[in-house]
């Protein structure tokens, strides 16, 4: 009697279970769900990770699709199907081409100073372009520099991956090549001032940032 | 290298002319350099960096005689470039330590090359599948509903002390009566020897204080620390345990020894 | 090639396509949704009924469920699984001086009613004190007494003695141990006047009002 208790009380439910439940605990959100919180609403011992695996291998190649962002996971409609929702379209604020130009700067670059981005820009960044940004809710404070001045920086957040159906900031389009060429140093200007003490920050910075 | 001088006649200045009739639309010198090096028709990497320069130049002369302002990064961006231009024509002065015409061309065609790997970027980002137009996130969402269970506790000492002031009602009139506001360490110590003895689990040192001294702040003062008093010498004695879970929070004692019962 | 698109332009799309279909809509739309409406958002020649029939089978007992409300269609949790979408959090809390007094009596007397209970301690006992006690599990109804009126009468549970550490109700400490141990140390001087007893009384009680 008492072993029958505790079984119940200790052992995890079986995969099969465990796997559902993440079924229905992802179907009822439409935010991505991180895998801590997943583990924190299961029963005591279940492996959350492990059932999203099964989950996510079962709706392979179905209507709606098992997808990753950030360390979070989500259930969303396959990218084909989309024609079928028109319904359900929402219509995006048209961004201006400055604020589509800061929002990719931001996630190649990130963190990123604003003086950073105009750097880039070779013009400066208007306060509503960024702020537009962040009330998307595309673009979050980071960490400040180790600078003079510790400027604000400037990161992409999760709902940005979610938006782009990016698994994490790593996986944005052609990210490889453009640092292979180089393209995302931040070369200083042969004739500027040399206080630049923060060259190979940027890129460990990057990595870091998506942890 | 192209021949510059072709860019800094006729076709800069149809460029020039083209590019005058929006300038509203560009953003900043940048902007125009990168739509000026498409007209070289290469590769950014191979630009023909003094060639550019002569374009720009022409587009700003162009703006002066048409008399349309343009915002002060423009200018400046000018200024340099008519720096730049001499650097690259005139031989280098090996007196000069200053970075090289070609090293700041190099810089300069890297700028180029960067935004327009960043614009590229962009619309590569924009043109990916997009959440609300492409896929879909979930439409009808359950929220989770929050239930909040209070477990209500107490130790065997709570139990024995809420036995003995029933008992002490009747029989007894509470000790602390008989007494100044003042409770000696003596006293505490006193008490606490035989209270340990039910101690076996954690319990908040202010549970052990009598009845009728948690009341008045003075009294309760006093019972407080000779109470605290006591237990340190107890704790000294190595007969019970002491904790604390952080600063100014609760002092916690138990019987020593209890961890093996 | 050319084939292939007509295909697509005048035929219905494989069942297993119109299966996915449904799947998608009905996990997007913020309503449950008609099979009329299944039909006029899917391509020409598409049958909602039957491809709904289909999900309806696959989803059979997974974590969510293709369930019908009223004339439409919807995708649910799983009935089984409703748990999951309750966050509990535990809130531990000292029992009252009432339910502690309570509790001791029915622990050194048991079995007790509540008349006894109320004489001993001198205050009426409330309802409620004796059902926390009850649902905490630590106090049961024991048999009824064979006096005027049976009253029914409370015992203290095998999870009580658990919980105190006792071995059985009679372990716990008499009041000569009690006494002992410093908790009936309220002696009064034997040589103190009755008098004082009223005086002082008052002066305490005026001072516990006043904290």
């Amino acid at each position: 009697m008492d072993g029958e208790i505790r079984d119940t009380l200790f052992e995890a439910p079986p995969m099969a279970e465990q796997e559902r439940m993440v079924e229905a605990i992802l179907f009822a959100t439409a935010e991505p769900v991180t895998v801590a919180e997943l583990n924190a609403r299961m029963p005591h011992g279940a492996d959350a990770k492990k059932a999203l695996a099964h989950l996510e291998k079962r709706y392979d190649g179905r209507g709606v699709a098992v997808v990753r962002v950030g360390d979070a996971w989500a259930i969303r409609t396959a990218p084909d199907l989309g024609f079928l929702m028109r319904k359900e379209t929402v219509e995006t604020r048209k961004l201006s081409r400055a604020a589509i130009e800061t929002l990719a700067i931001i996630a190649y670059h990130q963190p990123v100073t604003r003086a950073e981005i105009e750097e880039i820009r070779g013009v400066g960044v208007s306060r509503g372009t960024v702020d537009q940004l962040i009330e998307m809710g595309w673009v979050r404070l980071g960490r400040r520099k180790m600078t003079p001045g510790r400027p604000v920086t400037f990161v992409v957040t999760e709902e940005f991956l979610d938006h782009f159906g990016l698994e994490n900031a790593r996986d944005l389009p052609g990210l490889k090549e453009l640092r292979a060429a180089g393209l995302l140093e931040n070369r200083p200007a042969p004739d500027a001032p040399t206080e630049d003490e923060d060259d190979n920050e940027q890129s460990d910075m990057f990595e870091e940032g998506q942890a | 290298m192209p021949d510059g001088d072709t860019f800094g006649s006729l076709d800069a200045r149809l460029a020039a002319e083209a590019l005058i009739v929006d300038v509203e639309g560009f953003e900043g010198p940048l902007d125009v350099l990168l739509t000026l090096a498409r007209t070289q028709k290469v590769d950014l990497r191979a630009i023909s960096v003094l060639a550019l320069a002569r374009q720009y130049l022409a587009f700003v002369e162009r703006a002066k005689t048409l008399r349309i302002e343009l915002a002060a990064d423009y200018l400046v961006m000018a200024a340099w470039l008519a720096f730049l231009k001499s650097r690259l024509l005139l031989p280098p002065d090996p007196e000069d330590d200053a970075p090289s015409g070609e090293d700041l061309a190099a810089h300069l065609a890297f700028q180029l090359e960067r935004l327009q790997a960043m614009r590229d970027s962009a619309a590569r980002l924009m043109a990916r599948d997009q959440k609300g137009r492409d896929f879909f996130q979930r439409g009808i969402t359950e929220d989770v509903s929050r239930v909040r269970r209070i477990k209500y506790t107490a130790t065997l000492l709570d139990l024995l002390q809420g036995y003995a002031r029933i008992r002490t009602k009747d029989e007894f009139r509470p000790y602390s009566m008989d007494r100044e506001h003042v409770m000696t360490m003596e006293q505490a110590l006193d008490r606490m020897r035989g209270l340990l003895a039910f101690g076996g689990e954690w319990a908040d040192l202010s549970t052990y204080l009598p009845d009728g001294w948690d009341g008045s702040p003075s009294r309760r003062r006093s019972a407080t620390a000779s109470h605290f008093a006591a237990a340190l010498e107890l704790a000294k004695a190595g007969k019970l345990e002491l904790r604390q879970g952080e600063t100014f929070g609760k002092i916690e004692i138990r019987r020593a020894g209890s961890d093996g019962q």
